[in-house]
């Protein structure tokens, strides 16, 4: 079976690749497009580790196919700052010691991103059910949802204490 | 002369005849299992391999080194690791 | 030196971690982010049933297939003997961790490996195992650990006799040892008491569940040399494991530490990195292997299920003159459980005259367990902490006062021995008593439930480097795997010491080959040894700081002070000159004596034992048993908090974990013996909507033996939330829940069951 | 090599054309939230798969005379976020959004979630309790069947070969009408279903139920629904005796197995307790005394 043909938008940058039907986005990220900050923690959409922007649309990029990328608009971790700046919630989850090992923090940061795109404004509980198909098993997510909800804030133009 | 306890009733009693507590003359913990080594053979290379040691209450992975004040009372335990 | 009383500027802040921006934009790389030009997929073919004689194993069709570069069975390792050595975690015997990479003769658990392949794509490599033909003679197996233990049960091994009785046993059973510990007559002690609290509970095996697969990149040399890319809790350990699974020389490997994806113990032994450099080997070209998450769940360590009795008795005061213990921990199919540990962590947080415990490490038809966060200590607790509850309801006692009335002091004789020196216990229990949580009125329905816990914490071998760059910024070393920022509280300590802002000190995680061994990081060791090994480092290039400004002022080197990042003449008479920093003196290094640069190594001793008690509010839906955390305190003796914030996160996090082994967390067997659950959707781990925010709170009792007064804090955490929550769900609904975990089911179950 | 191919028609002749003549198995993708976790672990093997999202009409929610009609590949936040759908579905729209994550609702679609017939599928009992209908698309042109005739059994559906989904219709709904949605996991999210229920209802002005539909999930081979449920619904309010019938009834249908994620004893008790509180949100919304989410 020959290989497919597909056209993406990648963290803005018009990106051309060939994939087999089986690999999934995550796999043509990491495999073939070289973006390995998207991370796999089960290739069966438990875990959120591979969390992207598809679209507009937040998805675990696990449970996409590379195919059905062409045409699309993909936001990946690699593409959350603007250059050397950092978005707010990168830079409160560094203020917040919002992570310990790392490993989900791409997909965390990347749905975070999401929700605040969606709703400036979400309430505790609303942030909690939202970033609930991220797992993190470092922290107890209690600094995580302490930095999102201060990058709200922050993004909000409130002053935070 | 310092006090030795075997705390653990397990692997290290077969080598004492079931004895869990004795005095043993030694100043540093090398002499100590020696002597340990000597008086009840195979004891001493089981406190080695796979025992750490409580001087006076403190607790060493490895006390190879450790000096012994007379009267110490050097307990004998499992080894302990972590997560 | 001692810090724990001087003002300290960098030490108790909370600076961003080193390595904090390459985490949060991806560029970090994980061992399943390297791949090479040319390299190959190694994927591992895994026992379908829990227990088999491996009658044959044909490999011919697989290594035809087109784009298969190798493949690997227990014939292409050595038969190596059988040899005890402690290696950080806890005891490894070197023929089991063998046989437990690649079976031979025998697979002891579904999942166990038995063979490996290597080729160009993963597809093909999972073609490759498909046509491995394995002739398999299924025989019957045991799961539970009192089946395993009962008479007529499957043996495993058939060289197993039980150690730890005299005289040892004739014929071969699955207990592989026997633990007692006792102090003073527990018997007779029972016999004057005016209350006893008997009860028997159990625990799963649950799964450390680090969100990162096991992971490896291998290269061999047709020279022989080896490099490794892996990620682990200790690379020294990998590079030591490898050598002796594949008898091979330590210099010949050279491990390079990945960033890691979280242990808690699981990524403290070797699954993965053997079997790649067999592969290696064999094909000639770079191996990478990552496991699936279902492998992770049918072949990687869980921790022991136990099942466990308690007894303690008390005078009518609340006095606690007796206590008893059976633990039964299952160790997989290996021995190996943290029995020991378990024997000694149930009763330490309490001054009791009278102690019998008796621990039972036993083998059944499950993946070898692995350590996981204060190995065996939150098994037992669960149990101790949920009869101390049922002691202080029997005795009409608030569960704070029963605990202060026989908790642990200095000076209080432990009964597997040592006596407890500078422990912080009781500072604890004064933190609850004060806390607003501790006092705060219930919501109706609701329930409060406390629970203490334990853990010895250990030291070990550790090696710090640093550098003093040229232009005066500085460079630590260490060899320990960053696991959750100990980059962060590690450069704190140098800079402390160097008297500079913490951002001034970069730390590296140095390979194998760059710098002196270093244990593995667990047991809550590295900010306690690694960083007194950093600390000695700093200090030395202190005294070599001074001494070059000494020979720059021609003045005595006692003449010459070290502050605030400066050299600075003694008092008046030493001289009148400008001060000299870190980038004056750096400049001038080649006239000095050339480069500023120390490492130092340690066999670090007196870590300092820790206490943790947690305060959790639940309320039960009677009708569906589901539990829901409405607030949770967690209060610990760190020693010292060198970096607040990741104190902070290792608690909370440890109290999650704790919270998912206390409600959801197990692992679902079918009758044959076949994990049901290996994956994210029914291993049921916290999520963010699971759990409230975990107020932690840190109580400083310092810690001589350590520069700065740290104790490790990354296990105590995960010791009391199970009795925590069953205390609270028996305050909220008056049912006691003894069997872990504690799921609507259950609950509902315990709800019908009193009708 | 990989066999598999892959192919994404913008018409539903197209479609068709390549379901029929597909040889060996054909894989329609909507959402893929479930068959992409099925190809990886090799539970299915398909030679081809057809991507339906970029035929005209399967993505999209549109209005017709009080008749709310999805495209059968809308990702299930779509839904969530339609203002219209949540006035007249509520109960629809919570289910949507307890299936799986917020990126899996990026992705998950009601033909995925109705044609991988689970009997746990959370948008399945609602989809059932709201009547609603399926215009099923294939060589013989346009058919319409109610959904509850679409899952046979686990895993298998009624569709032929070359037929597949174009879009669901929801009926137009009377005034003081309304649904719910409930399902029961082990956690707060992520989980699938242990049971699951879906009530929809009409009252009249006294609160006397005038129309109702109880669908169970996870209690049976697929979901179903419990007509004597309703039954006990109908022609009273919500008064304690009625909620014992509906327990009753609910509990008397529930015929479920012992898995991994509920045993039989509490499935059925758990269906019991979930007719009364859905019932319970139905009854409220309809009189527009509560809208919200049960979480």
């Amino acid at each position: 079976m020959a290989k497919t043909y597909v056209s993406a938008t990648i963290n803005g940058e018009q990106t051309e690749f060939l994939c087999e039907t089986q690999q999934t986005l995550l796999d043509v990220l990491r495999d073939v497009v070289g973006l390995t900050g998207s991370k796999e923690g089960c290739a069966s959409g438990d875990c959120g580790a591979c969390s992207v922007i598809l679209d507009g649309r937040l998805v675990c990029s696990c449970l996409v196919l590379g195919v059905e990328a062409n045409g699309t608009t993909i936001t990946t971790i690699e593409g959350i700052a603007q250059g050397d700046k950092l978005h707010p919630v990168q830079q409160k989850f560094l203020e917040h010691a919002a992570l310990q090992c790392g490993f989900c923090t791409p997909g965390l940061i990347v749905a975070s991103k999401a929700l605040l795109d969606e709703n400036p404004n979400p309430t505790e509980t609303e942030a909690r059910y939202w970033l609930a198909g991220n797992l993190c098993r470092c922290t107890g997510y209690d600094k995580v949802i302490r930095a999102v909800m201060d990058a709200a804030a922050e993004m909000r133009g409130e002053t935070v204490g | 002369m310092v006090k030795v306890v075997l705390s653990s009733g397990s692997a290290s009693q077969q080598f004492t005849g079931g004895e869990t507590e004795f005095e043993v003359e030694a100043t540093t913990f090398r002499r100590l299992v020696l002597e340990l080594e000597q008086r009840y053979p195979g004891l001493g290379k089981q406190v080695e391999e796979s025992m750490a040691i409580a001087i006076d209450g403190e607790i060493f992975q490895d006390a190879y080194a450790a000096e012994l004040q007379a009267g110490s009372e050097i307990v004998l335990i499992p080894k302990i690791g972590g997560g | 030196m001692n810090y724990i009383d001087s003002s300290l500027k960098v030490v108790g802040s909370r600076p961003v971690r080193p390595d904090g921006v390459d985490k949060v934009t991806g560029r970090a790389v994980f061992a399943a982010d390297t791949r090479t030009a040319g390299m190959l997929w190694g994927k591992i073919l895994r026992s379908p049933h829990a227990h088999a004689r491996i009658v044959s194993i044909d490999t011919s069709k697989a290594e035809a297939l087109k784009g298969v570069f190798g493949v690997v069975t227990a014939a292409d390792f050595p038969d190596i003997p059988s040899e005890e050595a402690f290696v950080g975690e806890g005891p490894v015997n070197f023929r089991d961790l063998a046989l437990n990479v690649m079976a031979r003769h025998k697979v002891l658990y579904e999942g166990h490996a038995l063979a490996a392949v290597a080729a160009s794509t993963q597809e093909i490599a999972d073609q490759a195992l498909a046509l491995i033909d394995v002739k398999y003679e299924v025989l019957p197996h045991v799961i539970d650990v009192e089946e395993a233990m009962a008479d007529g049960a499957p043996i495993l091994h058939d060289d197993m006799i039980t150690t730890g009785v005299n005289p040892p046993p004739t014929k071969a059973s699955n207990i592989a040892k026997v633990v007692t510990f006792k102090k003073g007559d527990a018997e007779a002690a029972f016999a004057e008491v005016d209350v006893i609290v008997e009860g028997r509970y159990t625990t799963q095996p649950v799964h450390q569940a680090y969100i990162e697969p096991h992971a490896c990149l291998a290269t061999y040399s047709p020279d022989g040399q080896i490099q490794i890319h892996s990620s682990s809790q200790g690379h020294f350990m990998v590079r030591a494991y490898t050598a002796k699974l594949l008898g091979l020389n330590l210099s010949d490997i050279r491990v390079n530490p990945a960033e890691i994806g979280g242990g808690f113990g699981g990524k403290t032994l070797v699954y993965l990195e053997p079997v790649a450099v067999a592969l290696s080997r064999k094909s000639g070209r770079t191996v990478k292997m990552q496991m699936t998450r279902e492998e992770v769940f049918r072949g990687s360590g869980p921790t022991s299920g136990a099942a466990m009795d308690v007894k303690i008795g008390a005078k009518k005061d609340g006095t606690i003159v007796a206590a008893k213990q059976v633990l039964k921990y299952q160790a997989g199919a290996f021995a190996g459980s943290p029995i020991g540990p378990g024997c000694m962590c149930g009763f330490a947080m309490y001054d009791l005259p009278n102690v019998d415990v008796v621990g039972y490490d036993v083998v059944s038809n499950r993946p070898k367990v692995a350590a996981y966060r204060a190995p065996g200590a939150p098994i037992t607790s669960f149990a101790v902490e949920s009869a101390m509850d049922e002691l202080a309801l029997k005795l009409g006692m608030d569960p704070l006062t029963l605990r202060e009335k026989n908790a642990a002091k200095n000076g209080t004789k432990t009964h597997y021995g040592p006596t407890h020196q500078n422990i912080g216990f009781t500072a604890v229990l004064d933190a609850v008593k004060a806390h607003p949580h501790w006092k705060a009125p219930l919501k109706e329905g609701q329930g409060r439930g406390l629970a203490t816990g334990f853990w010895f914490n250990i030291g070990g071998e550790s090696s710090a480097q640093v550098h003093v760059n040229e232009d005066g910024s500085v460079t630590a070393a260490t060899g320990s795997p960053d696991i959750g920022g100990s980059r962060a509280s590690i450069g704190m300590m140098v800079a402390e010491v160097l008297g500079v802002p913490a951002d001034v000190v970069r730390t590296i995680v140095a390979d194998t080959a760059s710098i002196g061994f270093t244990h593995l990081t667990g047991g809550s060791r590295v900010t306690f040894a690694t960083g007194m090994a950093a600390t000695q480092a700093a200090e030395k290039v202190v005294e070599d700081l001074k001494r070059r400004a000494a020979q720059t002022w021609e003045i005595p080197v006692d003449a010459v002070e070290w502050k605030d990042g400066k050299a600075y003449p003694a008092g008046s008479n030493a001289g009148a000159f400008e001060p000299l920093d870190l980038a004056a003196l750096a400049l001038k290094s080649p006239r000095t004596g050339g480069p500023i640069a120390a490492e130092v190594s340690v066999n670090a001793q007196g870590a300092g034992a820790g206490f943790g008690a947690h305060i959790c509010d639940v309320t039960v839906d009677k009708e569906t048993g589901h539990v829901t955390i409405e607030r949770y305190t967690a209060i610990q003796d760190v020693g010292k908090a060198i970096h607040p914030s990741y104190v902070e996160g290792q608690i909370q996090g440890g109290a999650a974990q704790g919270i998912g082994w206390a409600l959801n967390e197990e692992y679902i067997y079918n009758d044959r013996g076949q994990m049901e659950n290996p994956g994210f959707l029914d291993y049921r781990v916290p999520v963010a909507s699971d759990v409230p925010m975990i107020e932690a709170v840190l109580v400083e009792v310092p810690n001589p033996r350590h520069p700065f007064g740290a104790r490790g804090v990354g296990e105590v955490p995960i010791v009391p939330p199970m009795a925590a929550i069953a205390n609270a769900i028996r305050s909220a609904t008056g049912l006691r829940m003894p069997d872990l975990p504690m799921s609507p089911p259950k609950v509902r179950a315990a709800f019908d069951a009193r009708g | 090599m990989s066999s598999l191919s892959y192919a994404a028609p913008t018409s539903v002749d197209e479609a068709v054309k390549l379901l029929a003549g597909a040889s060996g198995l054909a894989k329609v993708l909507s959402g893929g939230t479930d068959l992409l976790v099925q190809l990886r672990s090799g539970r299915v093997k398909p030679d081809l798969i057809v991507d339906t999202k970029k035929i005209p009409g399967l993505i999209g929610i549109r209005e017709d005379n009080g008749s709310y009609i999805i495209g059968a590949a809308t990702p299930g936040a779509e839904v969530e976020a339609h203002a219209g759908m949540k006035t007249a579905w509520p109960g629809l729209v919570e289910a949507l959004d307890l299936i799986g994550s917020t990126q899996v609702q990026g992705r998950c679609s009601l033909a995925g979630n109705l044609c991988n017939a689970s009997p746990a599928a959370d948008s399945v009992p609602a989809l059932y309790a709201a009547a609603a209908t399926a215009v099923i698309v294939g060589p013989n042109g346009r058919r319409e069947v109610p959904v509850e005739q679409i899952p046979v059994s686990p895993g298998r559906t009624s569709l032929a070969k070359d037929e597949f989904i174009l879009e669901f219709r929801l009926p137009p709904r009377p005034a003081r009408s309304s649904d719910a949605y409930l399902r029961f996991i082990p956690r707060t999210e992520m989980d699938i279903a242990v049971v699951g229920c879906g009530v929809s209802v009409t009252l009249d002005g006294n609160g006397v139920c005038t129309a109702a539909r109880v669908a169970l999930g996870a209690v049976a081979p697929t979901v179903i629904l419990v007509q004597a449920a309703a039954d006990a619904l109908i022609g009273h309010t919500l008064d304690a005796d009625t909620l014992a019938k509906l327990d009753a009834a609910a509990q008397d249908a529930a015929k479920p197995i012992s898995d991994k994620r509920g045993t039989i004893e509490y499935r059925i008790k758990v269906a019991g307790v979930l007719a009364r509180r859905t019932a319970g949100i139905a009854f409220d919304r309809a009189q527009g005394l509560k809208n919200g989410k049960a979480h």
